[in-house]
């Protein structure tokens, strides 16, 4: 049998594999050159970039917990500035697609980025983080408000012609309602998930174990909950889904692609396994031949229920 | 780089802490003192993330296993104190580890023609010992070994059969000097105007007191610094300490695993 | 030093100590009587309770994930008849206080239920599922809607003079504004967290592993999430709060008693261990003594943030 | 009862099979055929819940441990399908595992002067030894072992030595008999009409089918079931499979933990 067909389209995009590397766990692709083949993946997606150089949380920033971690990094980056300067040369130097993660505290900032970073030619598209606090409205964070939500995915969709991913977060009642708002406000694809919100406490400290009381749980432990809404969301939506949380193996991955999802990101794996998202797009190929599958396509969605 | 390796050994050298020799590929033996190895303790999801432990050595030696001749080994120094380090604990002869290894950034050997002044706190002597066996090579080396109590003192023999002159203290006296071993090390350093360089290792209180010391007495001064860790190559930012700029304004994080674990201790903000 | 004091005081009850088993996972309390003292824990939870018996969902209805489970089992129970005929007389044997959570598909049938269960003696109090479809109004569940919650939990409060719990769902944006709803209508206390939805897949025959396709996430897995839901809430409101989720060990017990909560209940952890419960209340006490700790309730709420 | 358990010896049987003796407190000697154990294979989260094994043995022996005397122990005959059975594997003599026994209900020994007709599928066989061995105390046992290939023909030698007749037949016809084990045994009931009760244990179409011919030759039949368990004491109504009665309206579920795993086949609900 000849190879099967790993390749996905996304907003027009066709990636060589549905094996993307989630923002924040995998640098700027540079910090794994040496543990993983960065042409044998399907994107790299960038830690979460803003306008300014940001700080980000005092420590502890991480802790394990079962099966998963919580972290309160505070979306610390270089700011847009700083990654033209350092990090995009060596991105020139890999023909694997960027995307751009990012992120603003208000509309207006979500827009300006989304306009500089569509002047960048080796950024193929960009990413929303819209999990965060909208200052303007007092807090309340953009990506547990539909409303919010749309309107931060529009100015950035008049911003750039790249394609836009919104990346939504699971901390909320109604997840299909976050994925209309996002796609009524004509992002080009959706993913997630994001992490949900979880704390740890040492007993006997009697306090919070990370410095920001609170953080993101991902890995294996948020798989359950990140299956069911993109499975959720698969099914309401037109545009394509990419699918996050806990994947940790090429099965892990053909579960959410049967959910829905045209492609998958990797994310805490990478830290267990530097190598994982390659591994991954590795064992996907091998299932496919022994299963006699010429195209990963032919599995979005496909599950029976 | 990533690899398997094979224990060789894993002993209880003092209660609560094992010295563990494994298998390493022949690049291992360019490892720099003061750089460290991140475990994977299972192939399983507990625990899930790798566990960061200095090199307390690396070398090559006439290999265990027959018919392969000489062989790079590694050795690390770990105290049990939770899941990880509990399994660890459990490993024989012939079991399987995965290692990324070498990692970070290491010491500065600095001017041979110096003296050199190691101070180690409990399993703060980790890099200690790897650093020591290449130092000694050029420069007069003495250690200073503080820990709470005489089961917290380890491998003073091997410290001395390098040539190293080793004073150890101890909180409750049960072994050498009672009390803290920045206090001899001060003592030393006063007493003795030869140019040197510290080297440091140990519980946060200890390399503070040591930096105190160092900014005092305008001695040169390297810290190794632990802090929790997830993906050992600077890509996370789990691990960051505060650098000598840093202020709520202009940032300045250091990463422990990428910048560090070895720090220059006037580039860090001490407070 | 002289033995600690473990028992905690909720709505006037006096319990021995702060362990409860949670719903669903202890059947009636004669399931465990061979494995666990029954006389040794703060309370018996029972299985969910409707009016009718119910027949719950088809098979398989469990599936375990990492770190934690799902389970669909759907609400299947003896109905209340049956429950006073068969369950309550071996209750009766018990001094240990009994809790009986129950759930209706109407406002009317909670009241109903509540009313029902007010006349029976060896019934200690109610715990109000709120996690359940609202067949007057679409099947949106009581328990993600904070209007639907006050209704329930006020048609409950008035129907019965015995404690009113009302159990949680994590399912939602904002935890805390369900909790105030819940406050609101008057219940005595709040118990949470009941699972978060999710849902597995058998990659091989290309279908959910449960045949109600999503279930409900449960175990160590959860805790973080459950953790922080208990701080947000115990910070929010006045009454007690009983923390749930994720719980397997005595510090884990503690960690929530530290977040807030005047009691924990234990779930899956009972079975992976049928005298978990016990055990939890052996380690609280264990850890009390050794650390000169003369009264539990000295814990509550001690997290310094 | 709960109980720790440790492993006398671990055995692979067949490619993929394990045998497991271990030792047992005396009450488990009173345990009946057809009921399970639960064990819980590492004192880990992972793998989390407990996993079933049917009882394929049970006795008293001189213990393997000096000076214990006669001793109790249990056996268990288990496939290695995913991760409890594949760390299962990797146990060894001396190892723990924490076991709660017996559980649920057994076979039904019925009448002595009656033939006893033993069916086993693949692992299906696992609590059918334990039984065979009960029953030939006082009745005539032919057992009908069927599988995929040879490979998953076990302990037939075992059941021999009993005294119990053996017929063995294998798919791909590498052992005994090409076909189905179920066209074999209904065969032998059509053309020898004694009365008989059948027992029968193995994957659900063969039960189905084992199910149907005990319909069509009215013959008293009782299956032994496999369901995805977590309490294993009928609290978590997660095993539950449909009785006789059952229908939308009037729902009559039974625990396959609790009711079960034995159930006489006309209780069950079989479409
Ligand atoms: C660069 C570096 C080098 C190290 N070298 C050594 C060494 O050579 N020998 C050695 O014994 N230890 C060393 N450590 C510390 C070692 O990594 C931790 O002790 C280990 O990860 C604990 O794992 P565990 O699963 O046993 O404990 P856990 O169950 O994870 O935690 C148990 C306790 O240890 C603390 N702890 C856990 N991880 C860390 C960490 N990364 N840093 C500080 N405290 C932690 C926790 O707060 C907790 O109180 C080093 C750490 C770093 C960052
Ligand atoms: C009452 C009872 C008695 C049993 N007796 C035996 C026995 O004597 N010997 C034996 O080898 N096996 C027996 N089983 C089946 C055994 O429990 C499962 O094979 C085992 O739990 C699988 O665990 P795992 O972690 O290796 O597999 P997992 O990783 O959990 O799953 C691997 C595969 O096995 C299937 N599976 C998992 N659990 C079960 C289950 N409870 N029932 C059916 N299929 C399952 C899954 O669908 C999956 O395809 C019995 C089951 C029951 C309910
Ligand atoms: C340390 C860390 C940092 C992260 N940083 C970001 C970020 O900057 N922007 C973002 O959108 N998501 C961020 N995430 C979320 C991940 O991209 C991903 O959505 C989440 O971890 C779930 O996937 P996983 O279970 O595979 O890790 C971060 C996650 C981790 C663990
Ligand atoms: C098998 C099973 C059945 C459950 N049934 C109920 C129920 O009937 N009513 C209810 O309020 N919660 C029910 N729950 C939820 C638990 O009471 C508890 O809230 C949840 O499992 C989280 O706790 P844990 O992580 O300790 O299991 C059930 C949970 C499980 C695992
Ligand atoms: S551990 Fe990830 S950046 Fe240092
Ligand atoms: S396994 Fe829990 S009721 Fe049968």
């Amino acid at each position: 049998m000849s190879k099967p067909d790993l390749s996905v389209e996304i907003a027009g995009i066709t990636f060589r594999n549905p094996v993307m590397t989630a923002s924040g766990t995998f640098g700027y692709g540079e910090e794994f050159a040496d543990y993983v083949d960065l042409e044998s993946i399907g994107a790299i997606i960038t830690k979460g970039l803003s306008i300014k150089p940001k700080a980000g949380n005092p420590t502890p920033r991480i802790q394990e917990t079962t099966g998963g971690m919580l972290n309160a990094i505070g979306l610390q980056n270089v700011g847009i500035e700083a990654f033209v300067e350092h990090k995009v040369p060596f991105l020139r130097t890999v023909s694997t697609p960027v995307i751009v993660n990012f992120f603003g505290n208000t509309v207006e900032e979500y827009a300006e980025l989304a306009e500089r970073l569509d002047r960048i030619p080796e950024v193929t598209g960009v990413e929303i983080n819209i999990s965060c606090p909208n200052v303007k409205h007092g807090g309340i964070v953009f990506g547990t408000d539909p409303k919010a939500a749309y309107s931060v995915v529009k100015a950035v969709r008049e911003a750039t012609i790249k394609p836009v991913i919104a990346k939504l977060s699971p901390n909320v009642t109604d997840i299909v309602e976050m994925a209309w708002a996002c796609a009524d406000a004509e992002a080009d694809a959706l993913s997630l998930i994001n992490t949900l919100t979880g704390m740890a406490i040492d007993v006997k400290r009697r306090r919070p174990v990370l410095a920001n009381v609170t953080g993101g749980l991902s890995g294996p432990a948020v798989k359950p909950v990140a299956l069911r809404m993109v499975w959720q969301v698969a099914r309401a939506v037109k545009i394509p889904v990419i699918g996050i949380g806990g994947i940790m193996s090429g099965t892990d991955a053909l579960e959410f692609m049967l959910a829905g999802a045209s492609a998958v990101q990797v994310g805490t794996a990478n830290f267990l396994d530097p190598s994982a998202a390659q591994r991954i797009a590795g064992e996907m190929e091998t299932y496919l031949e022994q299963n006699g599958i010429h195209d990963v396509k032919e599995l979005i969605g496909a599950l029976e229920v | 780089m990533q690899f398997k390796s094979t224990v060789i050994s894993n002993q209880e050298v003092s209660p609560g802490y094992f010295r563990m020799r494994m298998t390493a590929p022949p690049e291992l033996a360019g490892s720099q003192p003061g750089q460290f190895i991140m475990v994977r303790v299972r192939d399983a999801i507990d625990p899930l993330l790798r566990r960061p432990f200095g090199i307390f050595d690396v070398g090559v030696a006439e290999s265990e296993f027959p018919g392969l001749g000489a062989a790079t080994y590694l050795e690390m120094l770990y105290k049990v104190v939770g899941k990880g380090t509990e399994a660890l604990s459990g490993y024989h002869h012939g079991d399987h580890v995965d290692v990324i290894a070498p990692l970070g950034a290491g010491f500065d050997l600095g001017d041979p023609e110096e003296e050199k002044i190691l101070v180690g706190g409990g399993i703060g002597i980790a890099p200690l010992y790897y650093l020591a066996k290449t130092l000694v090579q050029h420069s007069r080396v003495r250690f200073f070994l503080g820990g709470r109590t005489r089961d917290d003192i380890l491998c003073v023999t091997e410290f001395e059969r390098l040539g190293v002159e080793t004073y150890v203290s101890t909180d409750d006296g049960t072994l050498g000097d009672r009390g803290l071993v920045t206090e001899v090390m001060e003592r030393h350093i006063r007493e003795n105007r030869s140019r040197k360089t510290l080297y440091a290792c140990g519980p946060m209180p200890m390399l503070k007191a040591v930096a105190e010391i160092a900014q005092r007495t305008a001695t040169p001064c390297q810290v190794s610094l632990e802090a929790y860790m997830a993906c050992g190559m600077g890509a996370c930012l789990g691990c960051v300490v505060k650098g000598k700029e840093h202020s709520d304004e202009t940032p300045d994080y250091r990463c422990v695993c990428k910048d560090g674990p070895v720090f220059a201790f006037d580039q860090l903000k001490w407070v």
